[in-house]
């Protein structure tokens, strides 16, 4: 069985396009290009408005709202949305498509970023929040210079687990004939083309932690050492206090 | 089912090969339909095999389901595979183009069956079934899903009434068995028909409706999952054999009995045909003229 | 200076935090509020640089109401240190420290040369500041969170039960180096604390809230363990007061009486023949050691050693308080107090009933009675 | 295109006189759908709890128990469907193939949340507990875990959650459930849209899963009334 | 009697935590560990009920090794009584009481009786019991923290900082009640401190460790504010110990002055020939109030009131420290210290220098040099 998905993966012509399929590397890029848009416009969306909850205190009820967006399933509103989009969409486009695609995956993209955010903001201690106030920073200032610096990790875990279940869930788009590796998935299994729909999972659960990975990196890098606990000092003296990060329950959602 | 990979590669190849100097009308148009319509014997290899049709690209689609109805009425795709029985067809004014050379085999439909659950009272029921079953009644039924949206299980129950077929008995008393059926509405109600005799004939029934393709239910005949499930003499055969060449439904219906796994059989056909077709819009037929397969094969 | 005209802050549940409070805080000194939990000290503090606003009267800075100043504005020029130091965990010390600065818009080397010196004046080595806040201890990130509210210099602080979270030898180092840096800075100072002990050693005077924010006593010091308005301030400011206001009394120069010595390594004398049989015994440096009991130490012609000394005794300097004067005769084996010059060296000896002697001569008393 | 005759029940909100339609139906699937989410993640907590214990007291095992959890969830979940029956020698429309494949993800969550739930009891606590005379067994049942109940019940909301969404997407292989809502409203919108299947399935599949939140938190209240305490003061 | 016999701990990065550590805790008593931060007393306590192994050596619980006793067992027999209480948060305050009797197998109704028994001594109402802890404040629940290693009625108790996490006042208050509860338990008790005024005012012995674990002094709190062993303990045992071990010098029944009472709410007397002019005010109960100035207060036949008292003085008991009657008068305006009998009534007045010939008089020197 690993076999025959290593020699799938190995043949070379399933990592060219032919006018009947698509390789490899072309589904790898749509699945990439769905991903990064969703990632995107979740980003965009759930990023200020966490950030913005947390400052405030206000609003709150909206984080309880996106959670409730993990109830929805993720199929059926994909059809809901495929059926009542796609026919809007004339000639070579595959917008019809896309648009409920993206919906759904920014459904999934939004809660965990947005809770994250929004614990990131509400962890800052009190008591740096109360000295950025004191010195004379303004609510922006207090804001970006120390509560966003802050919450990084825990925005950061937020982002990594939305990444996670975005790359996993874009084989949906296959559902509803889009490409991404989901095809292979789709395909092998119309097919009953064992090693194709493994090696589409393979090839998804690769690109998934090539990306986590890449997050870390980006995190290792933006988050302060302050925060993370990673000194360069060897004299290292309440290490503790340091990587005693808070873990909420959202940050461990995948 | 490992195989079909290589077929994949070998009809590519066989595409790169033809696309040639002279521009065919089929090289400007994109094909849409099921993912496993690219590597069975009558779909892109057959249509290269038998008419010499190259496409300029493949987009897999659902089978027969609204995904490729819309990509084909809004022009995400030029042509497509639906079944001739679909209710879409005339309701998008879409055109069937013909198939003189049967690439498309015959297609009744007729149960297939496990050996085992096949005793003679559940073989008595299923061919008074097909025995009854026509084309045009066919068209009817799935109209009546998939227009009306009446619920498959009423619908097989009319049929059967109207049929006359829905007189109680105990020819298939003592019989468990399970049928199943593919995934798309017509499989589901042919299946709903067996299931309905079946219990009103005595026999223990379940149903598993939906399974999906064929390579996802004949494993799951073979190995005891379902019982029973509708199929379509042309495409088991291709399924069975990828060499058989059998066009006709007498053929066919000869050939299928040789293909057969030891533990399956089938009964008799019906003269209830469903096979795929090639279909266009009516705008893309007016365009370039095209009544037959054949015809994507010119040049303009 | 600062001064609350007649300040009240309800909290939007109704309670009345702060009561009409008049309060004056002298420039340049250190200004104390103390009083049980809840008694709306950190809310005064909190007026002044409008994280809270009053609900009604004015607080005014030198001669500006403090209202009227943009509040951004007005707290940059205020240095607030709270419980817990709050630093930016993000930040290093150097960048915590520069953070008034930045936010003036001073340029970075500047910004980074003033809180280097103002790590040194805190007492944090120089390679700090290049950690970060989760490195340092708790006494030392005390330390960098009053560097970073002197960074600006303002001419005001406020300070939040700072030293409240570090363990009480650190605290008393902190306090210690507080006072130097005063002494040194001459703040205008608003200090909260519930610890009445650490509200006597750094005011200059010290105000007693009690519950419902309304003022009990504004005093100094001395004159807070001395007369107590009430039983209530009497019971804040606890027991021992009698001996602890001694340590505002200064005795001037103690006339001592000279004390024979020995020399430690030196042999033991010969049953000198006084009374008591305690001998004092000092370092080459003429420093006090400790005490020698003359019949106890075996053999005569034996050496002094070490082991030898009774060092029960705590020591009093000349020019220091009388509190510690009377408890180097008390502590004193010999019953004799030790007293020695600023430099550690032996000056003499002192008998509790001569230190009572001076605290009852109302000479050094701070507060004559009315 | 909407056919005349069919615009009326196909409107969205027609989704309740399709329920009424199909009622015996669609109690099954939502009977189906009910018990596929919830055994995993019962059989899953099961499995966690030693598993969670084990990499709480053994630190080592927590960081690979972590990665190892997180690849698991990268795995499509219908790829993982599939997968189930050829790697365990099952029949390949066997029943078990979902509730396995969720089970797997339900352990991988659960894992981390047990750990990080026994990590949640405070240390003087366990250290009092150990102090009294508590064996190592009845000092997990009596004291670690109950205190980490409100943790654990956190992860458990999100695992039963996300299972009612993928057992729906088991639907779209043939496997009963209410997923088969979608399936049937995808085939019959070839003529034109048809909402009620697709529509009763969402709201079936949210009140499923909201009913298991409420469920939960419910149970999380009953069994941890010191927390109740504090906040009702 | 708990016995360390060269106890050693070395924990595996090589911190040598206790060094061969000899040490007694009498029956019946209480010895109190002191020290240093991370001198080894939290692992010195927590080896005695084997939370801890010892690296060699062995400790003897009467004559038993506990080594050889199963740990569970050992330790149910054993009360531990940890900082901030530990309690369980998810159990109410009265099975937190009941949680050893009921591992121990009692049965429910018992079990409760029992605790219910306890919160009563600890000083808790009945209504707490059905509380959870995080209902309680901080010194209450460490209230519980105390009667749930009472529970079992266990010969020996280990405590560690129970009281540090509270205020000073609600620690005070705690100690008394502590001492209190001892008095009438005689429990064999081993309390770790880093407070050395906790230890004093505690400990029927203290052991002072160093840095390292090593033992520096052992002792009755007075023989250690008189003879600390060296310059660390001394350094340990701080400043102010003269005065401090005055606290176990009881001076046995005071001589005191009878002195000239004035009533609350009395004409104030027409000036009285008493050189100093100050006049003790007592109320009706004869209870001491505070000191009228009489030249101050307004004209003659003028009604005596709280407003005119002088409160600085604390009051001494008969049968009370030395500290305190010295303080009385320290702190007294007419230096007169106010004694007054255990009821509270007024017994008479003494100065400063009578209680300090008391001290200098041997009589009741608690440890006679050898
Ligand atoms: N935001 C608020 N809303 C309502 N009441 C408040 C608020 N902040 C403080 N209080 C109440 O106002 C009173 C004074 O609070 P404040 O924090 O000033 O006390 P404090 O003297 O600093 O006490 P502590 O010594 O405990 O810090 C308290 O009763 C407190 O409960
Ligand atoms: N598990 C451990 N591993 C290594 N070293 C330890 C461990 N526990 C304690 N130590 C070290 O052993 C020494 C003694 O620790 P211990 O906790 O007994 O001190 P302590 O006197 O109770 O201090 P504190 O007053 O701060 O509570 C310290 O240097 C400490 O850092
Ligand atoms: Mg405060
Ligand atoms: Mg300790």
């Amino acid at each position: 069985m690993i076999g025959d998905v290593l020699t799938w993966l190995n043949d070379p012509a399933h990592w060219r396009d032919t006018r009947v399929d698509k390789g490899i590397p072309t589904q790898l890029q749509t699945h990439i290009t769905f991903t990064l848009i969703a990632l995107a416009i979740a980003l965009a969306l759930a990023l200020p408005l966490g950030l913005f909850i947390g400052h405030t205190g206000r609003l709150t009820f909206l984080v309880t709202a996106a959670n409730a967006l993990r109830a929805l399933p993720t199929v059926g509103v994909l059809v809901l949305l495929t059926v009542i989009i796609s026919p809007h969409f004339h000639g070579r486009t595959d917008l019809g498509f896309v648009i409920p695609t993206e919906i759904v995956l920014v459904f999934l993209a939004v809660p965990p970023i947005l809770s994250n955010t929004y614990a990131g903001v509400q962890n800052v201690s009190a008591a740096a929040r109360d000295a950025a106030a004191g010195m004379g920073m303004t609510g922006t200032q207090v804001l970006r210079k120390v509560e966003l610096p802050c919450s990084l990790p825990l925005i950061f875990s937020g982002f990594r687990s939305a990444t996670l279940q975005v790359i996993a869930t874009a084989t949906v788009a296959s559902y509803v004939t889009l490409g991404g590796l989901g095809a292979f998935i789709y395909d092998g299994l119309q097919q009953q083309d064992f090693p194709q729909m493994i090696g589409g999972g393979v090839l998804v659960a690769l690109l998934a932690l090539l990306a986590d990975l890449l997050l870390a990196t980006i995190q290792r890098y933006a988050v302060s050492r302050g925060i993370s606990g990673r000194f360069s000092t060897k004299s290292v003296i309440p290490a503790d206090a340091a990587t005693a990060q808070v873990r909420t329950a959202e940050a461990s959602t995948v | 089912g490992s195989d079909s990979g290589k077929s994949t590669t070998s009809g590519s190849t066989g595409s790169t090969g033809s696309g040639g100097s002279t521009a065919t009308i089929a090289s400007k148009l994109i094909l849409g339909g099921p993912p496993e319509f690219k590597t069975r014997t009558d779909g892109v290899p057959g249509l290269q095999k038998n008419y010499g049709v190259v496409f300029s690209g493949y987009k897999v689609l659902d089978t027969g389901g609204p995904v490729t109805v819309t990509a084909l009425k809004n022009g995400q795709v030029d042509a497509a595979d639906l079944f001739t029985t679909d209710p879409s067809i005339a309701a998008n004014g879409f055109v069937i183009l013909q198939d003189p050379k049967n690439n498309f085999a015959a297609q009744n439909v007729l149960p297939l069956i496990s050996k085992a659950k096949a005793t003679d009272g559940v073989t008595k029921v299923l061919n008074g079934i097909s025995a009854k079953l026509d084309t045009a009644g066919l068209g009817a039924i799935l109209t009546k899903v998939q227009n009306d949206k009446q619920d498959p299980d009423a619908v097989a129950k009319q049929w059967l009434k109207d049929q006359g077929l829905d007189a109680a008995g105990t020819d298939a008393a003592g019989v468990t068995l399970t049928v199943g059926s593919a995934n798309f509405p017509e499989s589901v109600v042919l299946a709903q028909i067996y299931a309905e005799a079946l219990k009103d004939h005595g026999a223990t029934v379940s149903t598993k409706l939906n399974i999906g393709a064929r390579e996802v239910y004949v494993p799951g005949l073979k190995d005891g999952s379902i019982d029973l499930i509708p199929e379509y003499n042309g495409s088991i055969l291709q399924y069975l054999d990828k060499n058989a060449t059998a066009t006709s439904s007498d053929d066919v219906y000869a050939a299928l009995q040789k293909a057969l796994p030891p533990n399956l059989v089938v009964l008799d056909q019906s003269k209830a045909q469903d096979s795929d077709a090639i279909v266009v819009t009516k705008a893309t037929a007016d365009k370039y003229g095209l009544t037959s397969i054949a015809d994507l094969a010119k040049t303009q | 200076m600062i001064r609350f005209e007649s300040i009240t802050k309800t909290y939007p549940d109704g309670t009345v935090a702060v009561d009409s409070l008049d309060l004056e805080a002298p420039s340049g000194q250190i200004t104390v509020l103390v009083g049980p939990s809840g008694c709306g000290k950190t809310t005064s503090l909190r007026m002044i640089n409008r994280m809270i606003e009053p609900t009604s009267g004015r607080i005014w800075l030198d001669d500006r109401d403090t209202g009227r100043i943009p509040a951004a504005e007005l707290r940059r020029g205020i240095g607030y240190v709270i419980q817990h130091a709050g630093l930016f965990p993000h930040r290093t010390i150097i960048d915590n420290v520069a953070t008034v600065p930045y936010l003036l818009g001073w340029d970075k080397k500047k910004a980074r040369t003033r809180a280097a010196e103002l790590l040194e004046q805190v007492g944090l080595p120089a390679h700090f500041a290049k950690r970060y806040p989760a490195q340092l201890s708790g006494g030392q990130q005390q330390r960098v969170g009053v560097a970073r509210a002197l960074a600006a210099d303002p001419p005001v602080m406020l300070m939040d039960e700072p030293f409240s979270a570090v363990d009480p030898v650190v605290r008393d180092q902190l306090q210690d180096e507080f006072l130097r840096l005063q002494s040194e800075l001459g703040k205008t100072i608003v200090f909260v604390t519930h610890d009445i002990d650490e509200a006597i050693k750094l005011g200059d005077q010290v105000a007693v809230l009690r519950v419902g924010g309304r003022l009990a006593q504004l005093a100094t010091p001395a004159e807070l363990l001395n007369r107590p308005v009430d039983a209530f301030v009497a019971g804040f400011v606890g027991r021992d007061r009698g001996y602890r206001a001694l340590a505002f009394s200064t005795a001037g120069r103690l006339s001592t009486r000279e004390e024979p010595t020995v020399r430690l390594g030196a042999p033991v004398p010969a049953g000198t023949d006084d009374a008591d049989g305690w001998l004092l015994v000092v370092n080459d440096a003429d420093e006090p050691q400790g005490w020698l009991k003359l019949g106890e130490s075996g053999a005569d012609g034996e050496v002094v050693t070490d082991a030898m000394l009774h060092r029960g005794g705590t020591l009093a300097h000349q020019g220091g308080s009388l509190r510690a004067a009377l408890d180097a005769a008390l502590s004193s084996p010999s019953g004799r107090g030790v007293v020695v010059e600023e430099d550690g060296r032996l000056a003499g000896s002192l008998t509790a009933s001569e230190v009572l002697a001076l605290i009852e001569n109302p000479l050094p008393q701070p507060e004559p009675q009315p | 295109m909407i056919l005349a005759d069919s615009s009326s029940s196909s409107s969205p909100l027609h989704f309740w006189g399709y329920f009424l339609d199909h009622r015996a139906e669609d109690l099954r699937w939502l009977w189906d759908h009910t018990y596929l989410s919830l055994i995993p993640v019962v059989i899953g907590l099961v499995i966690a709890l030693p598993l969670g214990w084990l990499s709480r007291r053994y630190g080592w095992l927590y960081p690979p128990m972590v990665s190892i959890s997180g690849l698991l969830y990268t795995i499509p979940s219908i790829a993982l469907f599939v997968m189930v029956p050829p790697l365990l020698g099952l029949k390949s429309l066997d029943p078990l193939q979902v509730p396995i494949a969720l089970t797997v993800y339900s352990v991988a969550l659960l894992v981390r949340v047990v750990a990080d739930g026994l990590a949640s009891v405070p240390e003087d606590v366990a250290q009092a507990a150990t102090a009294v005379g508590y064996k190592r067994l009845s000092l997990l049942f009596r004291v670690e875990l109950p205190i980490a109940v409100p943790v654990i019940a956190a992860g458990l909301r999100v695992a039963t959650v996300s299972n009612v969404s993928m057992v729906a997407i088991a639907g779209t292989i043939g496997q009963e459930n209410l997923g088969r809502l979608f399936d049937q409203g995808k085939q019959l919108s070839t003529t034109g849209p048809y909402y009620p299947p697709i529509v009763l399935g969402i709201v079936l599949c949210v009140l499923l899963a909201l009913t298991f939140d409420l469920l939960i938190v419910f149970g999380t209240r009953m069994l941890t009334p010191w927390r109740r305490a504090v906040v009702g003061r």
